[in-house]
């Protein structure tokens, strides 16, 4: 494992959680949409990387399922949810910016910590990227419980399903892989479909999470 | 009686109530049900009485039920041999009751199916030998109690009593599970057998009495656990309260035994001062409540709280003499607990059968609408006399012969050496002797108010006596409460080889005495004779009434009372049951229920009636259960907002829940 | 032949107490009147009152049940056996050995019980009034009488009279606080019991006092005679049972020459006449207790009983 | 048992109970009428059952790659076809009524039936699953369905119940994954990369030469992720909405097989951590998880108005129960927890059954609108009355046998840990037996029209915790005990 290989992917998983950080930082919905394009990008790099060095070929459909369904159809559809159903485009956070920055490095330290010291025996790229990986899972996290709107939410959902699939490359010769980001990606589908098929909107007036909750009280 | 025997007996009563839920609704069900019943425990009193009289060994039996690696253990010893004669009496003589009681159940469909089952429990209980059928069939007797309980579902105060019972019921089952536990120890030896062969250290020990004490205190009604029954007893049909009250409880006291003096070593005399304490409390505190209520079934019930206290203050001072090896007299204070346990099962019974016929007979339980019934209904009064002169512990019948014995043992303590017992046990020998006459007052209440008198509704003018199966019930238990008391020697005699069990010494043979009286100590040579004092009586009596009808006037003229000159008075003018009791509540119940009386007196000139009220609060409900309830309804409360949270607020939780367990990780390794 | 003997001086003390009872009765009324400086009735006034009593015809409340007219004779069969095994001119008698201390007064509750429930029948207020204040003053004495009991039984070792007696005559009884506790304690219950005037006033039949009067309110002829015969009975057998336990002299052992018994029962009739003096003068000396202040003056002999038994079992172990 | 037609198509038992539910599936998703459907729907689930029972034949498959059988999920596997088989009776009459009141439009019960026998496939594939991996696709897909089924009705309570499980479930899901990758890194320098390194029988033997800190980590990502699923106290969340909302018959599987699959995937990974020596003990984390769920859903169960999400919190509190058992460990309380599994899903799903009817009766799923059921409908009170007194652990019911069983060992070991399961236990027996007595007793509220109810598959649900009450077979007992052991 020369160094060369080891230093990319290295710089594709820190840029992975580089770009997660950037999405904590977002205040509207349509920037939000392409720094998660962004993210779905270099994912794919980081796996197409991935899938030269361990010369395991059906890594590259990983990467490809990343760039198309992730780097692309998904931030249109949502872009044009968004601009359909008219949903208010503000990102309303529960704790302030500042604060959830602080959160997510705090986050980063824990999971470093974590994952380093755990996996003393595996080989060193793959300690490296479980831990990125668990980061970037975990600032998802946070994304999810820091944003009120349901869009913002889905996006971190994303997010941590993007880290998942960098662990899943990182663990060498790990089989299913493949198979994890199609269920993945159906999973995501679903979610789109979901809000624009149930029409969440015309349930309810704005996808705004805090909007559901006031049907809470019908049910003792 | 082999324990197989006594299966079938149990089996014959399931069957019984798979008729009961088959049919309900037709009329040829109850006496089916009822005759099942009466033949089942017939034939098993029959058969436990042979177990006991006769030399019939120890026998077991084992059903591949239960515990897959233990199976189900059954075993008839002395002990048990006799809490089946007490079970099965009771359950023949409501069985028999019932035959003619049954017919007025509104709701046969609700009574036939769980009465037989109820039955088949109480045996179970006492003959199960390990503890998993133990409380198996514990926890069968509740339920069916329970569904009983609830025959009368419409009205709302019954189900609310099934509910406080069913709680109290399987808080008590807890408790006896973790006993259970304790003695089985670690490896999960759940039979009797093992149990009694590994004794546990003194703090399991302690361990195992306290909880044996609150799981069969709860459900024989030791004080602070008693609020269930005279809730649940009264709501119950009067032949179910009777089994209830006079046999159910009883079976708690068997299994505070069999935990107690069976399964664990010899006690330790700091026990005995507990056991001491509750009993002495709970026979003062059942008969004040007692007295203190004008609904005649939950004044029995209530009543039943006192006699609990007197069985296990006799159980309390046989462990404090077997912690001293003083065995003889633990062997009197057992035979004195066991001798009550069987008088409390007759005349308990006995009262349940009456106000059962009261209630057939007018529709009533409260007594402030009954009256002058001695008139229309001359032979429930009469058995309800004789119950009442039992239980009041008057000489000729079997309530003194107990409560003698009882005081004779607690004479015996003086030489017992812990300070903690010589300061106890004359206190609670003087609540022992308070708690007697309190009864006493509580029986003439409830005999003069209901039977007395003159009627005071029209229901109570109007009632006509009960069916002979009833009256029958009723003189058949009048005649054993009378055969108790005049011939006591047949019954400690009985008692021996239970006593000698348990603690492996008997009290001196009665039948050997001269003249059929009772010397329970050789030594102390106090005696009573229990027939030569009924022959005496009945003697001196029919001499008096001979003389005089011999030599005096036999005039008899029929007059209006003379109530001291005053005209005729109403029945209102009558005492009634709370009146009866003022001047009782006057002296006890200020301090205890915190009686208070308010008078509202209107202004001279206003023609309406001046008004009494009398509220009293009971105690042990506001300062135990009340609170207990409280704090649960206010954390339910509180975790109730989590119901209603964002989703966004439990992703937070999921997320604090992971970043925890991570730090924990990352700290820990 | 002991056997005839022993029956003959049985019956002996059977008719010996139901001729003295009324005897004792008119004695107490004699002194007491002498002491208020009143001629008062003859000694033998209560025989005549019996007598009269008894030619009477019975008048009969209409709602009068079978109890009422069975009550009096089981009221006065249980007092006459209870006065008949104390022991009054002789100890350990032939039937003293069916019932000891505890079942004496066990009977009395009998008593007692019988006469509350008679009050009841009737169904008018008086009759409610003195059965539910008899049971009040009950319920505190009988307790009273048990804790005396035990302190009894625990000098003596059992609580058989006669052993009790025959204790206290041998020497080793020594003088015992406990045992002056349970004398007063023993005054105070007799007096409750019998209805003496702290308590209840014999004498007078005012509404609002009487306890005792107020059970028998309804009762005349026959019946009345009975029950008044019990009344003084039940006053005979406190006297001789304090007699016998306190001032045992005097008290003939089993078989004893004939002079022995004259002797004795000279020696019963003088303690049951100080006895009766005593009681008279008492009476005249104190007024009648409100009802709701017997309580605690009942609760005083509860507690010197309770106090003398704690003694006993503290000093046992000293 | 070879004479069976199943040899004449080639499969073995084992791939028989995949493949006839993906076949219904498929077939459902095509048959228009309701009538044939339903029907069909019995059909495929009988034929699964019997596919089932085939696998009790002492001569196992060995282990595959990809699919095997032992001890632990055979019974798992008959439990869950059967409850799909009695399940699907019920929904057969329960849809009738729903499309009778039209709360249901008929182009959605193709979609149902299908749903249901996909629902199928994924839990038995799941139990069956020799792959870890394999196992997490199913659960997801099982997930997936269920979140479907409970969006069904389309009021706004059930989209937002739907929403929320969705939401819920996915990050569970994707926390399991996580755990199930942190597994293969462990097995990674022991057993080499590729399938082999997540088979779980392979797994299992060289488990012992696994790094003990990273399963640690891995098994707390897993219990959280499955926890999720198995709806433990901080992540319940989902379970009471999803219950209340969706159609009856899937709450039903939901609370009855869904959370035991979830909880046997957590078992697996718990005899893997137990195979290790050197691995922390992963005890004292379920003992707490549990006792928090149970005193948690005991103290819940006093504030529900509706009767279907009261059930919901009883189904966490169990959970609760079960997992503290696992936490206990030592052979008798791991017997305890496999027994009251198995009796949970009877009984929580014959609850289900006898709420669904009553709710369809009264029309109402409001506690405080039904009262006197045992008037009424005595057939269906009864019915009730005997469910909620078996979920409540009273005897001769199985759940008093594992009760006692968990009781009475972790008293004698832990002392102190037995007064919170106390506590639990009877709050949430009085809360049960108080809403008990309002809705089976007492004067009789709301319509009493008679009601045209399967009562086969609730009676025959208590008669089998009934018996098990009493008898267990031996056969039973043995694979328990076996397993017993080797969950540590």
């Amino acid at each position: 494992m020369d160094g060369l290989d080891f230093d990319v992917a290295h710089l594709f998983a820190g840029g992975l959680v580089l770009v997660s950080f950037m999405m904590l930082y977002q205040d509207r919905l349509y920037a939000l949409l392409n720094i998660f394009a962004l993210h779905a990008i270099v994912l794919a790099f980081s796996v197409g990387w991935q899938a030269y060095i361990q010369d395991a070929p059906q890594l590259y459909i990983t990467a490809a399922i990343a760039i198309v369904f992730k780097g692309i159809i998904i931030p249109v559809a949502l872009h044009r949810i968004i601009q359909r159903l008219g949903i208010h485009r503000e990102i309303e956070t529960v704790i302030g910016i500042g604060p959830t920055m602080v959160l997510g490095i705090g986050f980063v330290a824990l999971s470093l910590a974590v994952m380093l010291r755990v996996t003393a025996e595996a080989d060193r790229l793959a300690r490296e990227d479980v831990a990125l990986a668990l980061s970037v899972v975990l600032l998802g996290l946070l994304m999810m419980v820091t944003r009120r709107n349901a869009v913002s939410q889905v996006v971190g959902f994303m997010s941590t399903e993007n880290g998942l699939i960098l662990a899943a490359t990182g663990a060498k010769g790990m089989p299913f892989v493949v198979e994890m980001s199609v269920a993945f990606s159906v999973l995501v589908a679903f979610v789109v479909i979901g809000v624009f098929l149930f029409r969440i909107r015309e349930r309810f007036d704005t996808v705004d999470a805090q909007a559901l909750d006031r049907f809470r009280r019908t049910r003792e | 009686m082999s324990a197989a025997f006594a299966l079938w007996c149990v089996g014959l009563l399931l069957v019984a109530a798979a008729i009961g839920t088959a049919i309900p609704r037709r009329h040829v069900a109850t006496p089916i049900v009822y005759g099942a019943s009466l033949v089942a425990s017939v034939v098993a009193l029959a058969g436990a009485l042979a177990a006991l009289i006769g030399p019939a060994p120890v026998s077991t039996a084992t059903l591949p039920l239960g515990l897959p690696w233990l199976g189900a253990h059954f075993r008839i010893d002395a002990l048990a041999a006799f809490f089946l004669i007490v079970v099965n009496l009771g359950s023949a003589a409501a069985s028999l009751y019932a035959l003619g009681y049954g017919r007025h159940e509104p709701a046969p469909h609700r009574v036939l199916p769980f009465y037989p089952v109820f039955v088949a429990g109480m045996n179970l209980v006492v003959l199960a030998d390990d503890a998993f059928t133990f409380l198996l069939s514990w926890e069968f007797m509740s339920l069916s109690s329970w569904a009983l309980v609830m025959a009368h579902h419409r009205l709302r105060e019954n189900v609310r009593a099934a509910y406080v019972y069913l709680v109290m019921a399987s808080f008590g089952t807890l408790c006896l599970l973790l006993a259970f536990a304790l003695l089985a120890g670690v490896d999960g030896a759940y039979g009797f057998e093992a149990m009694r062969v590994r004794d546990a250290g003194p703090v399991t020990a302690a361990l195992v009495l306290t909880f044996a004490l609150l799981g069969a205190g709860s459900k024989a009604g030791l004080v602070p656990l008693h609020v269930w029954l005279p809730l649940a007893h009264p709501a119950a049909p009067s032949h179910v309260s009777a089994l209830m009250s006079g046999v159910m409880t009883k079976v708690a006291v068997y299994g505070f035994i069999r935990i107690v003096l069976d399964l664990l070593g010899p006690p330790e005399w700091g026990w005995s001062m507990v056991v001491l304490a509750l009993g002495g409390i709970t026979s003062v505190l059942g008969v004040l409540y007692a007295l203190m209520q004008h609904d005649l079934k939950r004044l029995l019930a209530y009543h039943t709280v006192e006699n609990i206290g007197i069985i296990f203050i006799g159980l309390g001072l046989a462990m404090a003499f077997q912690a001293y090896q003083v065995s003889w007299a633990a062997a009197l204070a057992l035979t004195a607990a066991l001798f009550h346990v069987l008088n409390h099962s007759l005349f308990k019974s006995l009262l349940f059968f009456g106000s059962g016929a009261v209630l057939t007979a007018t529709g009533e339980r409260d007594m402030e609408h009954l009256g002058g019934l001695i008139h229309r209904m001359p032979l429930t009064a009469f058995t309800f006399l004789v119950g009442c002169v039992a239980i009041s512990a008057l000489p000729p019948l079997n309530g003194f012969v107990s409560e003698w014995l009882t005081f004779q043992a607690i004479l015996q303590s003086p030489d017992l050496p812990p300070w903690g017992l010589k300061v106890l046990i004359p206190a609670v020998g003087a609540m022992l002797a308070l708690s007697a006459a309190l009864a006493a007052a509580c029986f003439v209440k409830a005999f003069g108010i209901t039977f007395l008198g003159r009627p005071r509704s029209p229901a109570a003018a109007n009632a006509r006596e009960v069916d002979r199966f009833s009256l029958a019930t009723m003189f058949a238990f009048s005649g054993l409460c009378l055969l108790a008391g005049v011939l006591p020697g047949l019954v400690i005699d009985a008692l021996a080889p239970v006593v000698g069990g348990l603690l492996g010494d008997r009290m001196p043979v009665q039948l050997d005495v001269p003249w059929l009286s009772i010397v329970p100590i050789a030594e102390a040579r106090s005696s009573y004779n229990g027939l030569l004092i009924f022959v005496f009586i009945t003697a001196s009596a029919s001499l008096a009434v001979y003389v005089i009808h011999r030599f005096a006037s036999r005039v008899l003229r029929r007059a209006p009372p003379w109530d001291c000159g005053f005209p005729d008075p109403r029945p209102i003018t009558q005492y009634t049951a709370g009146s009866f009791a003022q001047p009782i509540r006057r002296v006890f119940g200020t301090s205890v229920f915190l009686a208070r009386e308010r008078v509202d007196m209107p202004p001279p000139g206003d023609r309406r009636p001046a008004r009494l009220t009398v509220e009293l609060r009971d105690l042990v409900w506001d300062m135990l259960y009340v609170p207990v309830a409280g704090a649960v309804d206010a954390t339910a409360g509180r975790l109730n907002i989590l119901q209603f949270q964002s989703i966004r607020r439990y992703l937070s939780l999921v997320v604090a829940a992971l970043v925890a367990l991570l730090l924990v990780l990352a700290i820990w390794l | 032949m002991a056997l005839i003997h022993d029956l003959v001086v049985q019956g002996g003390q059977l008719l010996l107490v139901l001729l003295m009872a009324p005897l004792l009765t008119g004695f107490v009324r004699k002194v007491k009147a002498r002491l208020l400086r009143r001629r008062g009735a003859p000694i033998i006034q209560p025989y005549r009152d019996l007598a009269r009593l008894l030619q009477k015809d019975v008048v009969l409340a209409d709602n009068a049940s079978w109890l009422f007219r069975v009550a009096p004779y089981l009221i006065f069969a249980a007092t006459w056996v209870a006065a008949a095994l104390v022991p009054t001119f002789a100890t350990s008698l032939m039937f003293n050995w069916t019932a000891d201390l505890i079942a004496i007064a066990a009977l009395l509750g009998s008593v007692r019980f019988f006469l509350a429930l008679a009050g009841l029948d009737i169904g008018t207020s008086f009759g409610g009034i003195g059965s539910s204040r008899e049971m009040m003053i009950a319920s505190l004495a009988e307790p009273a009488i048990l804790m005396i009991v035990f302190t009894l039984a625990l000098v003596a070792k059992s609580t058989q009279l006669s052993t009790i007696s025959d204790f206290m005559l041998s020497s080793h009884v020594g003088v015992r606080i406990s045992l002056g506790l349970v004398l007063v304690g023993l005054i105070i219950v007799a007096i409750a019991e019998n209805a003496r005037v702290p308590v209840d006033n014999p004498a007078t039949h005012l509404e609002l006092t009487m306890v005792h009067e107020a059970m028998v309110l309804e009762y005349s002829g026959r019946h009345l005679a009975v029950i008044e015969l019990a009344a003084s009975l039940k006053l005979l057998l406190y006297i001789s049972l304090i007699a016998c336990i306190f001032t045992p002299w005097g008290l003939v052992r089993a078989d004893a020459g004939l002079a022995a018994y004259v002797l004795g029962s000279a020696a019963w009739v003088a303690k049951l006449a100080i006895g009766g003096a005593l009681l008279a003068l008492f009476e005249t000396v104190i007024a009648k207790m409100r009802v709701f202040r017997v309580p605690t003056f009942l609760g005083a002999a509860l507690m010197l009983g309770l106090l003398g038994t704690l003694l006993l079992f503290v000093s046992r172990s000293l | 048992m070879s004479a069976f037609p199943l040899d004449l198509l080639g499969l073995d038992a084992l791939n028989a109970i995949l493949v006839i539910p993906a076949a219904a599936a498929a077939v459902l998703a095509l048959v228009p009428g309701y009538r044939l459907g339903a029907r069909l729907n019995v059909l495929a689930a009988l034929l699964t059952l019997a596919a089932s029972l085939l696998l009790l034949s002492p001569d196992r498959p060995e282990p595959g790659r990809y699919l095997f059988v032992d001890d632990l999920n055979v019974v798992f596997i008959i439990l869950t076809t059967f409850i799909g088989f009695t399940t699907s009776v019920f929904s057969a009459t329960y849809i009738a009524h729903e499309l009778k009141i039209g709360r249901l439009t008929p182009q959605y019960l193709r979609f149902y039936h299908a749903m249901y026998q996909v629902l199928m496939f994924s839990m038995n594939l799941a139990l069956a699953a020799n792959n870890i991996g394999l196992m997490w696709v199913a659960i997801e897909l099982a997930t997936l369905t269920t979140i479907l089924m409970v969006g069904i009705y389309r009021t706004h309570e059930a989209v937002e119940a739907a929403w929320k499980y969705f939401i819920l479930a996915s990050v569970g899901i994707a926390l399991a994954l996580f755990g199930t990758i942190l597994i293969y890194l462990a097995a990674q320098p022991a057993m080499g990369g590729g399938v082999d390194a997540m088979v779980w029988t392979l797994l299992i033997d060289q488990v012992a030469r696994f790094d003990p800190a990273l399963l640690n980590t891995a098994f707390i990502f897993l219990l959280l992720g499955y926890g999720t699923k198995v709806g433990l106290a901080p992540l319940h969340a989902w379970l009471p909405d999803a219950h209340a909302e969706g159609p009856t018959p899937i709450s039903a599987v939901l609370s009855g097989l869904l959370l035991n699959v979830a909880l046997y995937a957590v078992l697996r990974f718990k005899m893997l951590l137990a195979a290790n020596a050197g691995a922390l003990a992963p005890g004292p984390l379920m003992v707490t998880m549990g006792l928090v769920s149970l005193l948690f859903a005991a103290f819940m169960l006093y504030r529900r108005r509706d009767i279907k999400r009261m059930f919901a919190y009883s189904s966490i509190e169990h959970m609760g129960i079960i997992t503290f058992a696992f936490g206990m460990g030592g052979p008798l309380a791991n017997f305890a927890g496999l027994l009251h599994m198995t009796m949970h899903s009877l009984t929580k799903s014959a609850i289900f059954y006898s709420v669904g009817h009553i709710a369809q009766i009264k029309g109402t799923q409001k506690i405080a609108d039904i009262r006197g059921l045992t008037e009424t409908h005595p057939v269906l009170g009864w019915g009730l009355v005997l469910a909620v007194f078996a979920i409540a652990g009273m005897p001769p019911f199985g759940i008093f046998m594992s009760e006692f069983l968990i009781v009475s060992s972790t008293f004698a070991r832990e002392p102190l840990l037995v007064i919170p399961l106390l506590v639990g236990l009877l709050v949430a027996f009085g809360a049960l037996l108080l809403r008990l007595g309002n809705v089976a007793f007492g004067e009789p509220l709301g319509s009493t029209k008679p009601a045209e109810a399967s009562y086969v598959p609730l009676y025959a649900h208590l008669a089998l915790v009934l018996g098990a009450g009493l008898y267990l077979p031996p056969m039973l007992v043995s694979w328990f005990q076996h397993v017993a052991g080797l969950l540590g």
